[in-house]
């Protein structure tokens, strides 16, 4: 990504720097993105919707400090375990759940050529990865041999497992309408396509896939763990689910996991129902590009997020044995039953 | 509220001792028996469904603890001598409970006495499941055995407790482990007033 | 709707209590897993601790071990005159304090037969019915919070703000007004109070219209609460349990109307409701049928508040003759009744009190049989018990 | 479990109207909510109307009044009257940390020397520091509100506070 960039005025850098510049790019993006969802949404937006100010001292201008603050108090604390708690496995868990959330970030374009590898498995590898988290719950749950660490991670399990299959089959419409699974060319095609003929703002396939879209916002909420499905880490029962017993720093990794895996769900809805990092009028290769695309991406993401938060500040949550009734016998029926009526529409029409 | 005292007239038969209205609510003192089949009575007969409280009552006068003459009025002056309430008591103890009939808007009191020596009456919760904690209560503050309870252990107090503390003869330690501030007087002049009233 | 939802171990209430008094051992038994939930939890009101034996995540059988808040108020009052008592009792159901003081000074009243003036009387209901819709308000909140949604609460502390400071600058004290007195009241109503009052029932009308539509209406809501924690009308009155909990199980039965006469409900004209499922979703709808209902009976009270006196002739000190009586009103929880025995002296001899939350959880051995754990949070959350009402 | 979306969808509108309506928080340090005059914050001595005849101390259910006075010879009222005796107030300290705020001192204070101030912010790092003394009380005597007039339709006793 960086010699295009950078070959374009004749310096040409190897291999391993362009891959440390991006690993680099993307090991920055995961706490930025992870402190602006959280500062903008879960402090500022869930405050003014409670009719409440949110933090105001912190940082002076509207408490921007607080989650910077709020990071660093976690470094200082102290890393309590649990006395019979399995170290090393305990130690390992945040690490698991935070690992799956960088690897998603490999295939999300933000530019013309701002990518870190354009896999032409994309789409079905990133949520493949997403699903990584679950061994990292899982990990947490039974090292902190604390009861309700249990209860929370086997929900967690079976919530997580039991969401993997809307969430991909929900993209299958997606990447037939594309005919191709790299999320680049996925963005290109909506980029060109022309609804029945009249192209002149393109074809998110938000607008012929919003079956699908519907089904990947409810699938990336369980994903999350976020109401209305936070059994898993239900405060009113078990406190805090699998995270019970973290505190200091591996706390801050699953907060961190948290908001980096929203702030890649959204990524991933916006590059593929919003269109990614383009805009109907605008020239796809154009050097610009470069600037434009990330910002409107980011805007992209900051709309698909404010709908997750939504409806997490919004809506009591599931109990598990609903939750699991709505994904095997709603969820995937209705996937199924997409997945037809485009490939119907894509042969006949 | 005259035909209730005929009905549990009727009901009880000879096991009711005194049988009174008060102040739009009827009190009627059964005898241990009588109080043993009550709830098979008041629930089906008398159509009383609802349960409101089991309780006991300790007659015993409240020790006074401050001695003569100190002035101290921090506690009410209780009567010195023993009587009973309204229906009257054998006992120093008694237990009293009290149900309505949600349909016909109606209360009734029963009481019993429980003689200090065979401190036992016998437990209602076959009838009132919901009697199950108010007799626990009972049998923590009173120390009167409820025979037939499921299983009588500590509600309200740690498990190691030992005596009970709503008897008139337990003493309430707050106000015993700090002198009362009213006892102190306005100091009098060097040599003035009659010499029994010198203040601490 | 959850056509299916968990069957329900439906025993007849009568043979439960061997069950329910299965001994809490503390030595694991095999399979099943001893959870403590509290006192020390967020599901718990304060400091009820549930001691909850489970088998995977269904519950075999749950004891409340309460205690933890005994204040010993019984014994309390045995050392206190009529005046002192009334600061003590409001501190039983906090969040409906004022409708604490209302059955004890009115049996003290009976008992000295001293006839409030007709002003005292309505102020008297007005307050009561304004902490019933600040009770309930506060409920309408926090129950989604047990059940998950975070927002509904703070509509609740936020509308119930307005009520609060309605009575500080009536009484002088937020949570405890302490403006009861044997014979009236304290003081009068401060100038332009009964126009700030109309406005914040405006606002919690509006408020209850509010949670009508982000929580009734909301279909998570419903499947996490209907068909859950169902009393029978007969369980429920075996067990003690009054109030709005009853109420929602279809009973008819409603201490201000059929009660003996107290304050002044005769004048007004209400409507008792009642649900005939008794679930945790019907305890709900029933509490916000009821504010509603409130707020038009404070209307009504406001518009027919009589001028006059509010204090009747009552000696300095005050010595309550010999007597006993027992004494009930329709608070918030359910039913409060004192049964004071009197012995002419400026204290009561002895005092029973009868809180609403102590009956309204001892049902819970029965009612947490066979249901999911998030659904005993669920139960709970509906019985709306306040730990001060449960351990006196 | 049929998913009728108008329930869910109309219940989201709530939470977005009120974001967009202003908010109720009263930043305390900065600014400060007005009390009613009528609330019961900190209670205030009157201290020439005290004659420390002990009633409050001993009516008050937290024992936290504390009283120690003496007599005094006074000059007569009129001329050529007899010498009078006159009590004097030596310690009067009510510990906040123990008080309950009833109002039954106020109230059964026969020579009205005890008011209720709305003031609230006396609150202190160490608990002994709650025991105020007579001049601490004087000193809140200012901020005790003038008494407000009464809701029509009120008949005020004779001689309300």
């Amino acid at each position: 990504m960086m010699n295009l960039l950078f070959a374009s005025n004749g310096i040409d850098i190897g291999w391993g720097t362009t891959t440390a510049i991006k690993t680099a790019v993307v090991l920055g993006t995961i706490p930025a993105g992870a402190l602006i969802l959280g500062y903008v949404f879960l402090l500022k937006m869930m405050s003014h919707m409670q009719s409440r100010l949110g933090p105001m001292d912190p940082g002076g201008f509207h408490g921007w400090f607080q989650l910077v603050g709020d990071g660093m108090k976690f470094l200082q604390k102290e890393d309590i375990m649990p006395e019979d708690a399995d170290k090393r496995v305990f130690a390992m868990a945040p690490i698991v759940v935070l690992i799956s959330t960088f690897l998603v970030y490999v295939v999300i374009p933000v530019g013309p050529s701002l990518y870190v590898r354009d896999l032409n498995v994309g789409v079905f590898y990133a949520l493949a990865v997403s699903s990584l988290s679950v061994i990292g719950v899982l990990m947490a749950g039974w090292a902190s041999s604390s009861k309700f660490a249990l209860l929370g991670a086997l929900r967690a399990a079976a919530q997580l497992i039991a969401y993997e299959l809307p969430l991909l089959l929900a993209v299958v419409g997606v990447v037939m309408q594309a005919r191709t699974a790299s999320l680049q060319g996925i963005v290109e095609a909506q980029h060109e396509g022309a609804i029945f003929g009249w192209d002149s703002i393109g074809l998110p396939f938000i607008f012929t896939q919003f079956i699908g879209f519907g089904l990947f916002m409810i699938a990336a909420q369980a994903e999350l763990t976020q109401p209305p499905f936070d059994m898993p880490v239900a405060e009113s029962e078990l406190v805090s689910g699998y995270m019970v017993e973290y505190t200091g720093f591996r706390f801050l990794f699953f907060f961190m996991g948290e908001f980096g895996t929203a702030f890649a769900f959204s990524a991933i809805a916006a590059t593929l129902f919003l269109g990614g990092w383009t805009l109907p009028g605008l020239d796809m290769d154009a050097e610009y590009m470069k600037i434009v695309g990330p910002i409107v991406l980011f805007t992209k993401i900051m709309l698909i997020a404010f709908l997750m938060f939504w409806a997490r500040f919004t809506y009591p949550r599931f109990r598990e044995d609903q939750l699991q009734k709505l994904a095997w016998k709603y969820l995937i029926p209705l996937s199924v039953i997409n997945i037809l009526v485009t490939a119907a529409f894509i042969v006949w029409i | 509220m005259p035909n209730l005292i005929e009905d549990v007239k009727k009901a009880f038969g000879n096991d009711v001792i005194e049988i009174e209205e008060n102040y739009d609510d009827v009190v009627v003192r059964l005898t241990k028996a009588g109080y043993e089949k009550a709830p098979a009575i008041l629930k089906e007969q008398l159509g009383f469904d609802f349960l409101s409280f089991i309780a006991g009552v300790d007659w015993m006068p409240m020790p006074v603890e401050a001695e003569e003459g100190s002035g101290d009025t921090s506690q009410p002056a209780q009567p010195q001598e023993m009587t009973f309430g309204v229906t009257g008591s054998a006992s120093r103890f008694q237990v009293f409970s009290h149900v309505q009939s949600t349909s016909q808007h109606v209360g009734l009191t029963i009481k019993v006495d429980v003689d200090e020596n065979d401190m036992a009456v016998s437990s209602w919760t076959k009838d009132y499941p919901g009697a199950d904690w108010h007799e626990r209560e009972c049998w923590e503050m009173y120390g009167i055995d409820f025979i037939g309870h499921p299983e009588i252990r500590h509600l309200y107090l740690p498990g190691e407790f030992e005596g009970h503390p709503l008897r008139k003869d337990f003493p309430l330690l707050a106000r015993v482990v700090k002198p009362w501030p009213g006892l102190v007087d306005v100091e009098l002049m060097p040599g003035e007033g009659p010499q029994a009233e010198e203040s601490e | 709707m959850t056509t299916d939802s968990t069957p329900m171990i439906d025993i007849d209430p009568r043979d439960m209590h061997h069950l329910a008094q299965a001994q809490m051992n503390v030595e694991l038994d095999t399979g099943d897993m001893i959870l403590n939930m509290g006192p020390q939890h967020p599901a718990t009101h304060g400091t009820l601790r549930l001691v909850v034996r489970l088998d995977g995540e269904r519950v075999l059988a749950a004891d409340p071990i309460i205690g933890y808040m005994h204040r010993g108020y019984e014994k309390l009052t045995e050392y206190r005159t009529y005046p002192q008592i009334t600061t003590l009792i409001n501190r039983i159901d906090w969040l409906s304090s004022f409708a604490n003081e209302v059955p004890f000074i009115h049996g003290a009243e009976k008992l000295m037969d001293i006839e409030a003036p007709d002003r005292a009387q309505y102020i008297r209901t007005i307050l009561t019915e304004l902490s019933r819709i600040a009770t309930f308000i506060l409920f309408l909140g926090e129950m989604p919070l047990q059940v998950g949604a975070i927002t509904p609460a703070f509509y609740g502390f936020r509308d119930r703000e307005h009520v609060l400071n309605l009575i500080e600058s009536a009484t002088g004290g937020r949570f405890h007004p302490n403006f009861n007195r044997i014979g009236g009241l304290k003081d009068d109503l401060p100038w332009g109070w009964t126009g700030e009052c109309r406005r914040v029932l405006d606002i919690c009308a509006k408020s209850c219209d509010d949670f009508e539509r982000l929580i009734v209406g909301n279909e998570i809501f419903q499947a996490r609460t209907r068909g859950v924690g169902i009393i029978t009308p007969e369980a429920g009155l075996a067990y003690g349990v009054s109030g709005s909990n009853i109420r929602a199980s279809g009973v008819d039965w409603d201490l201000r109307r059929d009660g003996p006469d107290y304050l002044s409900y005769k004048d007004i004209d209400f409507k008792v409701w009642t649900h005939p499922d008794g679930d945790s979703f019907s305890r709900y709808w029933v509490r916000l049928q009821e504010t509603r209902e409130s707020i038009k009976m404070v209307r009504q009270l406001l518009d027919k508040l009589p001028s006059g006196p509010v204090m009747a002739k009552v000696p300095r000190i005050i010595k309550v003759p010999e007597g006993e009586i027992w004494v009930e009103t329709e608070n918030p929880l359910g039913q409060m009744g004192y049964y004071i025995y009197s012995k002419g002296s400026t204290g009561p001899f002895r005092t029973k009190i009868r809180s609403a939350s102590f009956s309204n959880v001892s049902i819970c051995p029965w009612l947490l049989q066979g249901i999911y754990v998030p659904d005993v949070v669920t139960v709970l959350a509906s019985l709306y018990f306040i730990l001060g009402d449960i351990d006196r | 479990m049929a998913f009728k979306l108008p329930g869910v969808i109309k219940g989201l509108t709530v939470p977005f109207r009120t974001m967009t309506q202003p908010t109720v928080t009263v930043q305390y340090p900065h600014e400060k909510e007005e009390l009613a005059p009528r609330t019961r914050g900190v209670i205030a001595l009157k201290e020439e109307n005290c004659t420390a005849c002990m009633l409050c101390s001993r009516s008050c259910p937290d024992w936290c009044i504390y009283i120690e006075g003496h007599k005094e010879k006074a000059p007569p009222r009129r001329e050529g009257g007899k010498e009078r005796l006159v009590n004097i107030l030596d310690r009067f300290d009510i510990d906040y940390g123990l008080c309950m705020y009833c109002g039954i001192c106020v109230e059964v204070c026969p020579f009205d020397a005890l008011f209720w101030s709305p003031e609230f912010e006396y609150s202190e790092f160490k608990i002994a520091k709650l025991l105020h003394d007579k001049d601490v009380l004087g000193e809140w005597m200012e901020t005790v509100p003038e008494v407000e007039p009464l809701e029509a339709g009120a008949v005020a006793p004779k001689g309300a506070k």
